[in-house]
C-alpha cells in the first residue's frame, strides 16, 4: 500500500469525517492560469483530484490545417508563451525535417543559443511563481529582474519579447548583432551569482526543505507511464533528455551534463532545474565561443509566401485554400517541394518534450497537424500525484510540474 | 548527472536559525541596494530598432502617398489575414493602383511577415508601443491613418525618413540575392554577411563593425 | 535494435495485422489492423529488445476521403533505454469508430486518449474516464474532423438560456441587465427557470 | 466627575485617531519596505513617493460596493470583522505609552490583551463559518486551531517575565526591567523572547504563518467574501494586531518607553521606536520566508515552541530561586 492509498484509508475509515468538494479554479491565484481542479477534500487531505481543462482552447491544430507551414509558425509562440523560441524551434524543425531541409551551421548554432535563453528565462519563471505559491514572494521579484533582461535581449534580436517568432523554417531570422552579444556576455557572467540569491533565500530553508521535501513523490516507473518528460521526468531519476537521445542543432556540438534526480520529490524536480539553469549558461558560453561564419538561412528553404500546390483533392467540407490564394498559387515543377509522409519530431523544450506530428498530403499547408503539448500530460498527471496529499501540497506540485496553461489547452 | 544536494545543515545551523538569518540578510541587503524598476511614464524604456509596434504604410518622400503596389504578398503571408486590400488593375499596362489598404490591428499578432515580404518597403511595425484608444473602431486603420501613423512614428523617432532602414525589411546577415526587389532600401554596413559576429573559438578572428547608425537616433 | 527489424518481429509476432510499412525522413511508420492493437502495444512495450517503454505521443488523423478506414489511430513510441522510435498507425474505419485503450500499458495515454476522442471522436474501449476534456461538455461535434468547418454559422450557446435564468433570479443584482429585459424575454427565462435552474 | 469621564472620552479619541493614523502608515512602511526588499519602489503615484497611499487606500475601500453573499450568515457575516477590530482595539486601552500615559492602567493588563487577541480568533472564526463558502470556511477552521495553539506558546513565554516582575501591569513590568542588564529583558529572557516573537508572527497571521488566509491556497481564506467596508475592517484589525502584538513585545522584553537617555518633550519616541523596529521585523521575515504547511505549524506550536516556553518558566524559576534573588 503506497503512502497516499495509507492517507486515504486513514481518513475514510473515520466515521465522523465529512467529504467536501473544492472547486480549485480556474480563477485561482495558485493555478498558473485557467486550469481548474475538482477537488474531494476530507478535511485538509485531497481524496480526489480531477483536472479539468480547456479554458484557453483556441484551436491551434485546427487552424494550421488552413495556414501554410509558414504561417502556423507564429501561432506556436501561442503554445507555451513563457518560452516561445523553443517552441518554434520545435516547429521549423519538425517542419524542415517533413520538407528535406537542412539549416546552416550558423543558423543552428544561434537556434541552440537562444533556446537555451529562452529556457532560462522560463525556467526564471518557473521559480519565480513556484516559489511564491510556497510563500516566498520576494524569489518572485528577484527572478524577474533576470527574465527582464532576457526579454530586452529578445527584443534587441528580433524585436519583440514574448512572441518573437525568430526561427524560420531552414534557418533564423535575422543575425546577431555586437551589442546583443556584449549584453548576452555580460548577463550569462553575472546569472550565476543572482541564482545564488534565490538558493540563499530557499535552498537550505527548513519551511522550503519541509514543503517540498518528501512531496509528490513519483517514482521512475510511474513517471515514464505516465508520460512525464523534461525536468519532471528527469526528478524522478530517469535519464531521457531529448537534447542527448535525438540532438538536434548545435547540441550535439556542445558539452553539457543532464541532471538527474534521486528520490523524485518536488524538491528533486526543483534541484534539477536549478542545475538546468548552470548547464543553459554553460551551453550559451560554448555557443557564443563556437559561433561559426556562414549564411543564416539555408538556400532551398521555402519563401514566406509559400507556393502552394493544389491539393490532390478538395476535401468535401474544407474550406481549402481562399480564392485570393488559389489565384496565387504556382506550380513548382522541378522541386518536388512539399514531400507527402508523416513525421514525428520531437524537442526538448523547458516544459518537457514537444513534439509535432505532421501528415503532409504535399501541398504548402499540414494535412494534419497534432501538437504533443508536455504541460497537458503533466495536468494528466497532476490527479494521480495529488491523491492523499494536503491541498498545500497541490500547490507545490502544480509549482513543481511546470506546467503553462496555453501549451496544454492549444 | 545526479543532482547534488546542498550540506545538511549541522545541530548549531539548527539552533541558531543560520540559513533564515542568512536570507534576512540577503533581503536587508537588498533593501538598501538600488531598485531596478522604471517609473514609467516619466521614465521612457528604450527601444529598440525594429521593434514590432504600430503598424504604419511608409509615406514616399515624392508622391506623398505610400509606396504599395497592390502585389498583395502582405495579405496573402498574413497568418491572421487582418489586411485587407483592393486594387484596380490598369487592362493596358497591367499596372496596378490601390484603391484601399487597412489593417485590423486588434487582429493582428505582430509577426512582422507583411514587412518581411513587402518588396517595396511599404508597410511597416513601428516602434510607436502606446496607441490606446477608447473605440475598436479607431484599431481598423486605413490607408490614412496608417500614413499618419508614419509621421507620428518620424516625429517620435527622430529618424531620418530618407535613410531609415528597418531590420525587418532586410534581415540582418541574409544574402542581399535572397531578397530580391529592386526598390528596397539597401543594408547598411554592419548588416551585411560580411560583418557578421563570428564566436572567438573559431580560426577566424572576430571582426569588428562600426555600429550602424540609422538616422539621428 | 535496427527499425526494420522491429518491424519483422512484430510481423513474425502478429501475421496478417500488419498492412504496410513506410520509412519516411527516417522514420517507421507501420500501419496496422486495429483489432489486436492492445496487444501489439503490450509486446512492443514488454519484449526485452523493444522496450518501448514510453508513449511519446497519441493522436488520430483523420483522411477525410477515404471511407473504408476514414480514420487512423497514431501511436509514436519510444523505448528510453534502447533509444529507438517507431510509429503504429492503426485504421479505424468511419462507421465503427472504436479501438482498443492502451491505458493499461501507460498511464499517460489516458489523457492523450480523452483528447482524441474530444476532437475526432473515436472511441477508445476500456478507457476507465472517456469524457470531453478541451472542449466543454456539451459540445456538438469533433472539430478536428475534416468534414467539421472552420467557420460556420453564429448560434447561440446552449447554457446562455441558463445563465439568463440564475440572472432573472438574482435580480437584484443584475449582472446581465435582467432588469431592463422585455416582456417577452422574461417570459422565456421564467419558463426557463423550471427546467434550467438545479438547487 | 463629568470631567473625569469626558477627559477619558478625549483621551479615548486622541488615542484611537493617533493609532489609526499609525496604522495606515504601516501599510504604507510595509509596502514600501517590502517594495525596497524587492529591488523595487513600492507605492510611488499618489503624493510625493505615494505618502498619501493610505488615504487613498481607504477612500477607495469605503466607498466600494458592499458585497453580501447570498447564503451567508447574515447577522454573523456582519459582526466578525466589528468582533475583530474592536478586540484590537480594546488592548490598546491598557498598553502604557510612556509614563503613567495608558487609557486605563489595570493590574492584569497582560491577561487582559492575551483575552482580547483571543477574542479576534473568535472573529475569525466567525468570518470564516459565516461566509458559507468552501475556502473561507476551510480559512476558519485553520485559524480556530492555529490561534488556539499559539495562545499557548504566547501565554507561556510571558510567563517568564511576569516571574521576574511579580506583576502583570505593564507599567511595573517594564519598571522591573531596570534592573536587568542594558534595561531589557530580552537578554536573561531570551528564550521566552525567541517563543514570543514566533508565536507573535503566528497570532496575527503573519506570513510564514498566514494559514488562515494564504493566497496561494485558499485564495484569501477567512475574508475571501468580503468587500470594501467589511474588508477594510479586517485589514485595520489585523495591523492594530500587529501592533498591539508589538506592543506586547516591547514592553515585556525591550525596555517599554524607557531608553539610553531622556528626550525631552517626547517620551514617547523610545517606545514608538521599538515598536516599529518590531513591526519592521514582521514585514522583513515576510519578505524573506515561505509559507508552511497547515500541520507544520501545528507540529511547530505544540512540538518546538510549548515545549521550549515550558522549559523557559522552568529556568526562570530556577534562575530567580537561587541566582537572582
Amino acid at each position: 500500500m503506497s503512502r497516499n492509498e495509507e492517507r486515504i484509508a486513514d481518513v475514510s475509515g473515520d466515521a465522523l469525517s465529512e467529504v467536501f468538494e473544492v472547486q480549485m479554479g480556474p480563477q485561482h491565484p495558485a493555478t498558473h492560469g485557467v486550469l481548474k481542479l475538482n477537488l474531494v477534500l476530507d478535511g485538509e487531505t485531497v481524496l480526489s483530484c480531477k483536472p479539468d481543462v480547456g479554458y484557453l482552447h483556441r484551436g491551434i491544430e485546427k487552424l494550421s490545417e488552413n495556414l501554410t507551414y509558414s504561417q502556423s509558425m507564429p501561432l506556436t509562440d501561442r503554445l507555451d508563451y513563457m518560452s516561445a523560441i523553443a517552441n518554434n524551434t520545435g516547429y521549423c524543425l519538425a517542419v524542415e525535417t517533413l520538407l528535406g531541409i537542412e539549416a546552416p551551421l550558423r543558423a543552428k548554432y544561434l537556434r541552440t543559443m537562444i533556446c537555451e535563453m529562452s529556457r532560462i528565462a522560463s525556467h526564471l519563471l518557473w521559480i519565480a511563481t513556484h516559489a511564491l505559491d510556497i510563500g516566498a514572494m520576494t524569489v518572485f521579484l528577484y527572478a524577474f529582474r533576470e527574465r527582464e533582461l532576457i526579454l530586452e535581449m529578445f527584443e534587441e534580436l528580433c524585436g519583440a519579447r514574448l512572441t518573437p517568432s525568430y526561427p524560420r523554417i531552414g534557418g533564423v531570422r535575422q543575425d546577431v548583432t555586437r551589442e546583443f552579444m556584449d549584453r548576452l556576455e555580460k548577463f550569462i557572467a553575472e546569472f550565476p551569482s543572482r541564482l545564488e540569491e534565490y538558493e540563499t533565500l530557499i535552498d537550505t530553508n527548513r519551511i522550503w526543505l519541509k514543503r517540498t521535501k518528501g512531496i509528490g513523490i513519483i517514482p521512475a516507473e510511474q513517471a515514464i507511464g505516465l508520460g512525464l518528460t523534461g525536468a519532471s521526468l528527469r526528478g524522478s531519476g530517469v535519464d531521457y533528455d531529448i537534447r542527448k537521445h535525438r540532438p538536434y542543432d548545435a547540441y550535439p556540438y556542445v558539452d553539457f551534463e543532464v541532471p538527474i534526480g534521486i528520490s523524485g520529490d518536488v524538491y528533486d524536480r526543483y534541484r534539477c532545474r536549478m542545475e538546468e539553469f548552470r548547464q543553459s549558461v554553460r551551453i550559451i558560453r560554448q555557443c557564443m565561443e563556437q559561433l561559426p561564419p556562414g549564411p543564416i538561412i539555408a538556400d532551398d528553404a521555402p519563401d514566406l509566401v509559400m507556393e502552394l500546390k493544389p491539393p490532390r483533392k478538395v476535401m468535401a467540407g474544407s474550406t481549402g485554400p481562399s480564392p485570393l490564394k488559389t489565384a496565387l498559387i504556382r506550380l513548382v515543377e522541378d522541386r518536388q517541394a512539399y514531400m507527402e509522409g508523416d513525421v514525428y519530431v520531437s524537442t526538448e523544450v523547458p516544459k518537457g518534450e514537444l513534439g509535432f506530428y505532421f501528415v503532409s498530403d504535399g501541398r504548402g499547408m499540414p494535412y494534419r497537424m497534432h501538437i504533443r503539448s508536455p504541460s497537458y500530460i503533466h495536468i494528466g498527471a497532476l490527479g494521480v500525484i495529488c491523491e492523499g496529499e494536503l491541498v498545500a501540497d497541490i500547490i507545490a506540485n502544480i509549482g513543481s510540474l511546470d506546467v503553462v496553461l496555453g501549451e496544454c489547452d492549444r | 548527472m545526479i543532482i547534488q544536494y546542498k550540506k545538511k545543515r549541522g545541530w548549531l545551523g539548527t539552533v541558531f536559525l543560520v540559513e533564515i538569518l542568512k536570507g534576512m540578510g540577503l533581503t536587508l541587503r537588498r533593501m538598501l541596494s538600488r531598485s531596478v524598476t522604471r517609473q514609467y511614464p516619466e521614465e521612457r524604456p528604450e527601444i529598440r530598432i525594429g521593434f514590432r509596434g504600430q503598424h504604419a504604410l511608409a509615406r514616399d518622400p515624392v508622391t506623398g502617398g505610400s509606396r504599395c503596389v497592390a502585389c498583395m504578398r502582405c495579405a496573402v503571408v498574413c497568418p491572421s489575414r487582418c489586411i485587407h486590400i483592393e486594387y484596380k488593375k490598369d487592362e493596358q499596362t497591367g499596372v496596378r493602383e490601390v484603391q484601399s489598404y487597412a489593417i485590423e490591428a486588434l487582429r493582428c499578432i505582430y509577426c512582422g511577415y507583411c514587412e518581411e515580404v513587402c518588396p517595396v518597403n511599404a508597410v511597416i511595425l513601428t516602434e510607436v508601443y502606446e496607441y490606446a484608444a477608447y473605440k475598436r473602431d479607431a484599431f481598423y486603420f486605413d490607408e490614412e491613418q496608417l500614413l499618419k501613423n508614419w509621421d507620428r512614428f518620424i516625429e517620435e523617432s527622430r529618424y531620418d525618413p530618407t535613410k531609415y532602414v528597418n531590420p525587418f525589411w532586410r534581415p540582418r546577415g541574409i544574402d542581399e540575392r535572397t531578397l530580391a526587389g529592386p526598390r528596397r532600401r539597401s543594408v547598411p554596413d554592419d548588416w551585411k554577411m560580411e560583418n557578421q559576429w563570428v564566436g572567438t573559438g573559431m580560426t577566424k578572428s572576430r571582426k569588428t563593425g562600426a555600429r550602424c547608425d540609422v538616422g539621428g537616433h | 535494435m535496427e527499425l526494420l527489424e522491429i518491424v519483422e518481429k512484430l510481423r513474425e509476432a502478429f501475421p496478417g495485422e500488419i498492412l504496410e510499412w513506410i520509412e519516411h525522413r527516417g522514420q517507421m511508420g507501420v500501419i496496422v489492423r486495429r483489432d489486436r492493437i492492445l496487444e501489439m502495444c503490450r509486446f512492443l512495450h514488454d519484449d526485452s529488445e523493444i522496450q518501448m517503454n514510453h508513449l511519446m505521443d497519441l493522436c488520430g488523423v483523420d483522411y477525410g476521403d477515404r471511407k473504408d478506414v476514414r480514420f487512423e489511430v497514431v501511436y509514436n513510441l519510444y523505448s528510453i533505454p534502447l533509444r529507438h522510435m517507431i510509429r503504429l498507425r492503426a485504421q479505424v474505419p468511419e462507421d465503427d469508430c472504436r479501438i482498443d485503450s492502451v491505458t493499461s500499458l501507460w498511464t499517460g495515454a489516458d489523457w492523450h486518449e480523452r483528447e482524441t476522442y474530444d476532437l475526432m471522436g473515436i472511441v477508445f474501449e476500456g478507457h476507465p474516464d472517456l469524457r470531453r476534456v478541451l472542449l466543454p461538455e456539451t459540445w456538438e461535434g469533433h472539430p478536428l474532423r475534416k468534414d467539421y468547418p472552420v467557420q460556420g454559422p453564429e448560434k447561440e450557446w446552449s447554457g446562455y438560456e441558463e445563465v439568463k435564468a440564475v440572472a432573472r433570479r438574482l435580480k437584484k443584482y443584475d449582472f446581465y441587465g435582467a432588469a431592463e429585459w422585455t416582456d417577452e424575454e422574461e417570459s422565456r427565462a421564467r419558463a426557463g427557470e423550471a427546467g434550467y435552474v438545479k438547487e | 466627575m463629568v470631567i473625569e469621564i469626558l477627559l477619558t472620552i478625549l483621551l479615548i479619541v486622541v488615542v484611537f485617531s493617533v493609532i489609526m493614523l499609525h496604522v495606515a502608515y504601516a501599510t504604507y512602511f510595509e509596502r514600501k519596505v517590502i517594495g525596497h526588499m524587492q529591488v523595487r519602489m513600492g507605492p510611488m503615484r499618489v503624493g510625493p513617493h505615494g505618502l498619501l497611499q493610505p488615504i487613498a487606500d481607504g477612500i477607495k475601500l469605503f466607498f466600494k460596493e458592499d458585497v453580501f453573499p447570498e447564503t451567508a450568515d447574515k447577522p454573523t457575516f456582519y459582526a466578525a470583522p466589528i468582533i475583530c477590530l474592536v478586540a484590537a482595539l480594546t488592548s490598546i486601552a491598557v498598553i502604557p505609552f510612556w509614563e503613567g500615559m495608558a487609557i486605563s492602567d489595570i493590574n492584569i493588563g497582560l491577561l487582559f490583551i492575551l483575552a482580547m487577541s483571543s477574542l479576534a480568533g473568535w472573529g475569525v472564526v466567525l468570518a470564516g463559518w459565516a461566509s458559507n463558502s468552501k475556502y473561507a470556511f476551510l480559512g476558519g477552521l485553520r485559524a480556530s486551531a492555529q490561534i488556539i495553539s499559539y495562545e499557548i506558546a504566547m501565554g507561556l513565554s510571558i510567563v517568564g517575565v511576569m516571574m521576574m516582575a511579580g506583576s502583570l501591569n505593564m507599567s511595573e513590568i517594564v519598571k522591573a526591567q531596570a534592573q536587568s542588564p542594558f534595561g531589557i529583558y530580552a537578554i536573561p529572557q531570551v528564550l521566552g523572547f525567541f517563543v514570543f516573537l514566533v508565536a507573535m508572527l503566528a497570532e496575527t497571521n503573519r506570513t510564514p504563518f498566514d494559514m488562515p488566509e494564504c493566497e496561494s491556497e485558499l485564495v484569501a481564506g477567512y475574508c475571501t467574501e468580503y468587500a470594501g467596508f467589511r474588508f477594510a475592517l479586517f485589514f485595520l484589525g489585523e495591523y492594530v494586531g500587529m501592533i498591539v502584538m508589538a506592543s506586547v513585545g516591547t514592553i515585556c522584553f525591550l525596555g517599554g518607553w524607557t531608553g539610553p537617555f531622556e528626550v525631552p518633550f517626547f517620551p514617547i519616541i523610545w517606545f514608538m521606536l521599538k515598536v516599529y523596529f518590531l513591526i519592521f521585523f514582521f514585514y522583513w521575515v515576510r519578505a524573506t520566508l515561505p509559507r508552511y504547511r497547515y500541520d507544520q505549524i501545528m507540529a511547530l506550536g505544540w512540538k518546538v515552541l510549548i515545549p521550549l516556553a515550558l522549559g523557559n518558566v522552568i529556568l526562570t524559576g530556577i534562575m530567580k530561586t537561587f541566582v537572582w534573588h
